[in-house]
Parts: C-alpha cells; structure tokens; sequence
C-alpha cells in the first residue's frame, strides 16, 4: 500500500494532466462516483459532517491495524472532495493519518473550490478523519 | 417594468464596461462573467479613484476643525450627503443619514424607532421573503417590546399574499418592513399598495431597499415611504456604507442609536444632550471615505440615461429567463414576471451548489444557497438556489455564456 | 517611555514622509504641517493602493460564495483578520471583530456585555478623562440595567486619582472602561495597575485604545486586557475601519449586539440561533476594503522598527513640550511628563480658536475646542484648548514651524 | 451711504491686497478692533448666538428706517467676521438687509475659517441680523 504523501504524490499528477478546470472538475466527479458505497444504515446522525450547503456522511471501521473509511455527500463536487480524502487516508495507520498534513490537497488545482470548502466543510472532514484515527489509536492502546 | 413601448436608447455599453476594471480579466482560463451582483456590485474607476484622490489630498477628521483640511474634508462629506439626498429624493440633508450598510440601518431602525414607538400589545410586519437582515432584528425588538410580529405569507410565486397581509394589518400595527425587491428571487413588492394601506392605519412603512437601489430611480417623497435603508456596496460603491433615509417628523422624535463623539450637544456627568439631525444618528468618526465614495456612486448613476439602464437590465434578465426556462428540468423561484436583477433556479436532481462550482469553472459567478433567506428556503421546502443577479454592464452575450456554460454542467452533473 | 537610555535608531524619515502623499502640499502658501494626528492620521501609499488594488482585481461579497473573486476576497478579509490578531498579538483570530471604529466598539461592547452581566446593583468605572464615547454609551447602559456609574476624578496634572479608584472599586464592580492614552491631554493611564486591580476583584476592563493604537506596540495578552477597542482611521487605515478585541471566554458569553446577514446560523420564525465567533458580532456585509486596508496598515507599521519610531515620536513631542514651555502664558492640560502623542495647551488670554485659524493660517493644522471632552474641560475649568498631536512622520522641523508659528499668532491676538 | 453690494466689494478688494493669509488675517482682527463698543448690558442671553467655539453676541435698533447693528464675541477671530457682516448691513434698510445673498464673502480669501464657522456660527450670525431687520420691518408696517 502506497503511503499517504505518495498518494497524494499521485493525486497531484492526476488531477496536473488537465488544462482546464472543467476536466478537473470531471476527474474528481469520477472519483466521487467510484466511492465504494456507504450502507444507508450507516448514514447517522452523528456521523454527518455539516458543511455550509453540503452534507457529508464520513465513517469508519478499524481493519488490520489499519483505517478503513467510508463516505458519501448530497454533492457531486463534495463527494469528489470525501472522495480524495479517503483515497489518500483510507487503509492507512492511525498515526499516520493523525499525523499527515494534507498538504497535497492545496497543489492539486481545485483552487476556487477548495478555499470555498475550507471553512465550512473540508477542515471539518479532516478534523472528523483525525478524530477516528484517535480513537482507534486510543482504543487499541 | 414601464408598460410602454419600449424605446431601446443608444446605451453605450462597451463604454459602462471599461468603467469597471474588474471586469477585464480571466477566471479559470474564461472571461469572467461576474452574476453575483445582487451579492455585491462592482466599482467604476471614478469611484475607485475618489477614494485614492481624497486620502492623497484631503483626508482630515470632518467637523469642528479650523483647519485647511479639515474643512475639505468637511465640504466633501456633507456635499456627499446632498448628493445622497438628491439621488433618493429626499427633501432634505437632515433626512440622510450614512450607515455602514443596509443591516445596520434596520437595526437603527429596530433600535431607534422599536424602543421609542412599540408597546407591548402592538405588532410589526413583516414577511415571508426577507432577507435575515430584515427578519432577526425584529425578532430581538420584538421580543423586548413585547409586540407581536406578523408574517405576510407569499404565494407559490414568491409574491405577498397581499390578502394575508390585509388580514394582518389593523390599527395595532405601527411599522411594517419589507424588502422592496426580494434578493433572493427578485420579486418585486407592491410598495405603493403597501405604504398607502399602512398609512390608512397610520402604521410607519420601512423598504430595505438593496436590492432596489441598484436598479430603481428612487423618490422618496413620491413614494411617501416613512424609512429606507440601503447598501452602497451594492450601488458601486465602497464597502462599509450605505444610506438609511427617514422623514424628519420621524427621526426627530425617535431615539438615538450608538452613542458618542459627533451626535453629541453635551456632555455632563449629569446628564447628556445629543445633537440636531443628520448627527444624532451618527456617533463617532464617520466613514468620510466611504460616504464620498457612495456619493460618486450616485453621481456616476444620475449620468447616465437611466431610464435606458433599465431597460437594458430588463431586457437582459428577460432574456436569461427565457433560455433558463427552455432547459429540461428548470425550476424558478419567484414570479415569471415582475423581478428586477435576479433569476433564482433550481435544475431538477442537481444540488445548486455543484451549478455554482462547475459555472466558477467556466468562469462564471453566480451564487448558490439559501442567499440568507431560511425562511423563505423552508417556504418553498429547497436547500437553496443558483442565483444569477445582473447588473447594468452585465451583457446578452454573458447571458449567452452563462446559458452555455449551465448547460455543459447539467450535462456534467446528470 | 523608556527609563533606559536611548539609542537613536536610523530611522529614515524622509522615506516615511514619502510614503504618505498628502503631506507634499501647501496650506495657505505654507508647506502643510500637519499635527491634528489625533484626530485622524494620515494613510501611506500602501493603504490606499490596496484599497484600489482590490476594487479593480478582486472584489466580491465574502463567505459562502463559490466562486472565484467571492474566494478571493474570503481569504483577503479573513488574512487581515490573521494580520490583525497579530498586531495586537491576540490569541486567536477568533477574537478580532473589525467595527467601523472605536465608537462602535465601545456601543457594541455596553450593549453585549451590559444587557448580559450588568446586574442591578452593580457599578462600573470610567474617568474624568475619557472621550464622549467612552462617557454616553456607559451613561445609557448603566440607567437601564440600575448600575450605577462611578467616576474616577484626575487630578490637577490630568493623570488618574489611583486613591480615588481604589475607594470606587469593590466586589460589585463588574467593568472598568478607560482611555489608555488620553485624547485630550496626551496622559497614560496606568493600564497595567488597573488591569490588575480589576481582576483581584474579578472586574473585567476595557481599553479605549484609540490613541495607544498609533503610538505603542500592542501585547493584549501580555497587558491581560479583556476587551479592547480601536479605530483604523488613527492607525494609518481608511475610515469606517476598526478593531474591537475581546477575550474569547467573554465573547462565547456575550449576546450578539446587532442582528442580521453573517451573524446568524439558522433563522427561523421560530427561533433564532448566532453563528460562532468571530461571526457573532459581524452583522451584515462586512466593510471588505476597510479590513483590506486596515491589515494594510499594520503591516506598514510592522515592517517599521517600532522601538525606533517610538523613541522618535516621544523625542519630537518633547521637544513641542520643551518648547512651548518657554513661551510666557502657557498652560500645559495633563502631565509634564508620561505623555504620548498629543500636548494640549492654553495661552493666557488668548482664546483657543483664535490660534487654530492662526497657525492654519501658517499652514500649521492642530485641533482646538473641547476634543469631544466635556467633562475634563469642565474639571478644569476652561472652554477647551489648543492641541497640537504628533505622528510617526512628524519632525523636528515642523515642531519648529508650529513653534515659530504660534509665537507669530500670539503676537497679532494680543 | 454705499449699498450692501457695494461694501461687499470694498471688502473684496481691500482684502485683495494681501497675498499672505496672515495679513488677511490682521486686516479681520482689525476690522473686529475697529467695532464700536457694546455696552455690557446689551450682552444678554436670548442676544447670543452660539457656536461650536466661540459667542457672539448681536444687538440691533432701527435708526431712521434703517438698522443698525452693534456686536461682540469672545474670540477675536469671530469678532473680526461679525465685524465684516455689521460693517456691511449695519445702517441698510431692512429690506435690503432680507434680501441679500452676502456672495461677497465667499470672495473674501478667508476660505478656511470661513467654511470651518459655516456650520456653527457664520450661518446662525446672518439669520439674526436677518431676523432683526424682518422684526423692525413687520413693527413698521
Ligand atoms: C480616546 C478616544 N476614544 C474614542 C474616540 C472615538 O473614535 P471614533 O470617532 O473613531 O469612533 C476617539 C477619537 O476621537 C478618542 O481619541
Ligand atoms: C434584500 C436585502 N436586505 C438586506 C441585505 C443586507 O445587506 P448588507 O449585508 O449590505 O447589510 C441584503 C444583502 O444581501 C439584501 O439583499
């Protein structure tokens, strides 16, 4: 398994192929459909991440050591977003997911739509990922 | 709006057009094409440069100076409130007063006039479209008033049920408050019917007009509307201003609002006198700037032939409703008819906010969500819109970008 | 202010003078010598390029857009935030609020602290000294919550009566709002014993910081202040602009002052509930350019070696004190020493107003008249006086001009 | 006896001469010096008009179908100011006195103090000389 800043490596490279914000756009719908689905049992309360317009359901299981998350958003372009999160997240260590900085996400050319997420959203989604990542690190401790 | 023939003057638009410099550049690769007007307008150079013109020459603290500076800067404030005057009509200086923006005038006017005239057992309308601004401060007064506020219901065209609102209105009501155009849909209310209705009961009518003033020649004193209040940031003019009007039998009576430097007589330990119109509703140092940048604003408007203007927004919001109306799938909010600036839609099975992000990709600006108006998005039972608001540079060939690019993303989306 | 010796630091002036056009004029045939800092302070190039420079390239409404020139101006806005949490080194940016300046502040902060923990019975201090801001706003909380108002007299020299505040502060004293830096007389208030004394009593305490803001480096951490208040408009910022800090575990707690777009999370006819700081105390559209323009400022005065301007700025209003004194008839407002910025003073027999025209005659502009300080005038017994405030592109030279200038207009008033 | 307009522009010209606004200036404080005494008695309170700064007070009799105006203030800047407007209504008929428009003061080269006392003093100064000649002009009739 490819480790999270390689991922994120491989993300930049993706999404750089593209010259115009629309093919982007079309890469990370793609993305978000290919999400593995998330039951519908699973979409709870708790565990909805509510950003400004969209709202995004995020969980996860613990397997092997290792984080698996699941995710789904009433949004297209939302779902894109859960959706790189996870594949740069997903089925990593805990510590490692605590641990990342993300800082791929910024180089990756969504720009416009990124900073809009910031404050309502994204952030919100990280800090969510971080926060099982804990917990299963706390749990297994 | 006119029900006349229309008359397509000779506007010169690619000369509106370089008026603005924002609007000369790309966004994503694609001219911008900037329909978030309603959010907020651009700024013409002349406004731009007044402000720079007066912080390099004549930037001083205004009132009370003896000095060179402070007098120009003195003349170019108070010159700004009599252009302010002129452009609403007001009949005079002393009814103007500068604010930072059309929230604050309605909370001076829930302050200044709720503590004043509303007693327990009264009530105050509003309704069902406003915008935040216009609902949460009458909450809040309300409450502490102990008066009941009345909702006027809109119909399945987001209009007032104007029967609704004669059954809410009696002699008990003592101001209504209403958005003259809906920011969030466009509709335009009956102001006339509304304010002759209130004043039958001697009821107070209050227009948060900004969504009107950047469209609308305002009078005032025609209009016999008691209150107005408005954003400059949404007339080109700076951010941090705007204008709320009161007829002076009004203002003199009620209370002052903030409290300290300019809308002072004196000052004692004792007790505190506060100072004559305009300056009882403007404490502390006012936003010189701002109020010579709005009223370049105003002035840059009465150039131009704005009975033209108007009608070329209209007939550029026509034309975006109906190639809207021909897409498969498209819901409006609002009336088919009778809006100014604003088209509000949803597209079947699309969330507005993936309309947002996929036009910003094609370098077009509109605005999704609930465009501060929850109410309203219950109403209609709708998370929130794709809003498109046109201003007067905005052009049919943007319409024809705009309608392209939608496209390419239900396309996209679907 | 410093007790240890002072190392001149190369500062240069010349560049600091260039940086603000409006200075390179004549006033009545006289280069301009401009020393109403008080009152409002010049803007450098910087400031009022970034207002233009944000007009033509990238305004928009902020938050919630989605789109290109809406992001662009949320990271501008919410940076200046960033900027300005760091000028006064507060611990997050959560508790920086931009107001349209000081007087806003202090209105916002008797309305949301007052209606929240005034409780009758209490009481809560201000000073003989205080702007008229920082009186009336005070004055009409303190009336409607049943709290009485203490006041702390001066004395003769116009510094703060320590033993008369520690006789006025007891259990029930819920705040205490002072001038850091008097307006009037220039005087620094023992901030720092204040703060101190306030909290043993569990007193919170306000800062009035409008003319500390222009002279002293900010530590609102280090002083342990919990609210503060200032406007830009002193700081090298446009008008309409300002900073209103308060301690977060306060601000959680306080209600929201005005109501509408911005501040709120849900609205509902039912009930409303308020958005998270820093959003709870910022109703409506923001003043964007304003906040551009203010976080501007602070960076000019970062990058400048405070320590250095400081020293300058004290070095020239001594010498203006040193000066003056030798002047038959004067009379000093507020102490010899352990002042900042301003020196306010009488010329026996001469009324104040008549040397304001005088030197502005010579092109020199001061401030004459009560200086929105009432009370302190009536203290001491005078109809006001003449003020002559300093700022960091002022220099010896012109503290001769005024000099020269003032003795010339005593001669033609006596 | 020369008309209002007239005065007026002596005044201008007289004011001309100077290039230096300190002589204007002096020549003001002149004008003002040069005012004939008002008695202490005259100076009451409902004969005071007041300004952001500075009082005047104002005292008129009608005089042979004219007014004629006597005048002080506490500054002596002001005083040289209600010194130019007595020097050019005083001694008038009521009627003129109503009529004129003062244009010649804005040409006066005073600019600065004269916009500074607009607002607070200037303006509330020419209503009551005003407000004199119509009270001599209605008890006439
Ligand atoms: C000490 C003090 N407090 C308050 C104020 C009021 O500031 P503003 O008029 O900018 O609101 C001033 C400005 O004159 C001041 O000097
Ligand atoms: C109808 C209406 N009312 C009030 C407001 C609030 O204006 P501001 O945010 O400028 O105070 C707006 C702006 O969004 C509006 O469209």
């Amino acid at each position: 398994m490819a480790s999270i800043k390689e991922i994120g490596q491989e993300l930049i490279e993706e999404f750089e192929i593209f010259d115009d914000q629309m093919d982007r756009y079309e890469h990370l719908i793609d993305l978000g459909n290919a999400l593995p689905e998330m039951k519908p049992e699973w979409k709870t309360e708790d565990r909805l991440v509510k950003g400004c317009q969209s709202t995004v359901w995020l969980y996860a299981e613990a397997e092997d050591q290792k984080v698996k998350f699941y995710a789904d958003s009433n949004t297209v372009i939302t779902k894109g977003i859960i959706a790189l999160l996870v594949r740069a997240l997903s089925e990593q260590k805990a510590d490692d997911i605590i641990a990342e900085d993300l800082a791929f996400i910024d180089k990756i050319g969504l720009r416009a739509m990124l900073t809009s997420q910031r404050s309502n959203g994204l952030t919100a989604m990280i800090q969510r990922m971080k926060l099982y990542a804990l917990g299963f690190k706390n749990a297994a401790q | 709006m006119s029900t006349e023939t229309k008359v397509t003057a000779a506007l010169d638009l690619a000369k509106i057009r370089a008026d603005f410099p924002i609007l000369d550049q790309e966004v994503n690769g694609r001219p911008l094409v900037y329909l978030d007007n309603g959010a907020s307008s651009q700024k013409p150079s002349v406004v731009i440069d007044a402000l720079s013109r007066y912080y390099q020459n004549d930037h001083s603290n205004v009132h009370r100076g003896a000095h060179e500076l402070s007098n120009r800067a003195t003349e170019l404030f108070e010159s700004a409130r009599t252009t302010a005057a002129k452009f609403i009509n007001a009949s005079s200086e002393r009814e103007i007063n500068f604010i930072k923006g059309t929230t604050e005038g309605i909370n001076l006017l829930a302050h200044s006039f709720g503590r004043k005239f509303l007693l327990k057992g009264d009530n105050l309308i509003i309704s069902e479209l406003e915008h935040h601004s216009n609902i949460v401060p009458w909450q809040l007064i309300c409450a502490e008033r102990e008066v009941e506020l009345r909702v006027v219901k809109v119909n399945e065209d987001g209009e007032w049920d104007l029967e609704h609102f004669y059954s809410l209105l009696d002699s008990k009501t003592k101001l209504i408050s209403t958005a003259w155009v809906s920011n969030s849909m466009g509709t335009i209310n009956p102001v006339e019917e509304i304010i002759e209705a209130a004043h039958k009961v001697s009821a107070a009518v209050h227009l948060d007009a900004a969504q009107a003033a950047p469209h609308f020649i305002i009078d005032v004193q025609q209009l016999d509307v008691d209150f107005m209040s408005f954003s400059g940031h949404k007339v080109f003019a700076p951010t941090g201003t705007g204008i709320f009007y009161g007829k002076e039998k009004w203002l003199l009576e009620m209370l002052p609002y903030q409290a300290g430097g300019e809308m002072i007589k004196e000052v004692d330990f004792g007790g505190t006198t506060f100072n004559d119109l305009p300056f009882k509703f403007e404490a502390g140092t006012p936003n010189i700037g701002g109020a010579i940048g709005i009223a370049e604003a105003f002035k840059y408007l009465m150039n131009l032939d704005r009975v033209a203007l108007q009608e070329h927004e209209d007939a550029v919001l026509e034309l975006a409703t109906n190639l809207l109306l021909e897409i498969p799938g498209v819901k409006l909010l609002g009336p088919r008819n009778n809006r100014a600036g604003v088209v509000s839609f949803n597209i079947e099975g699309i969330h507005p906010s993936d309309l947002g992000h996929l036009l910003d990709a094609q370098g077009i600006a509109v605005r999704t969500g609930h465009h501060c108006c929850q109410p309203l998005m219950k109403r209609f039972n709708i998370p929130g819109t794709c809003r498109a608001s046109f201003s007067i540079y905005n052009t049919k060939d943007e319409v024809h970008l705009f309608i392209a690019a939608l496209k390419k993303a239900i396309i996209m989306l679907k």
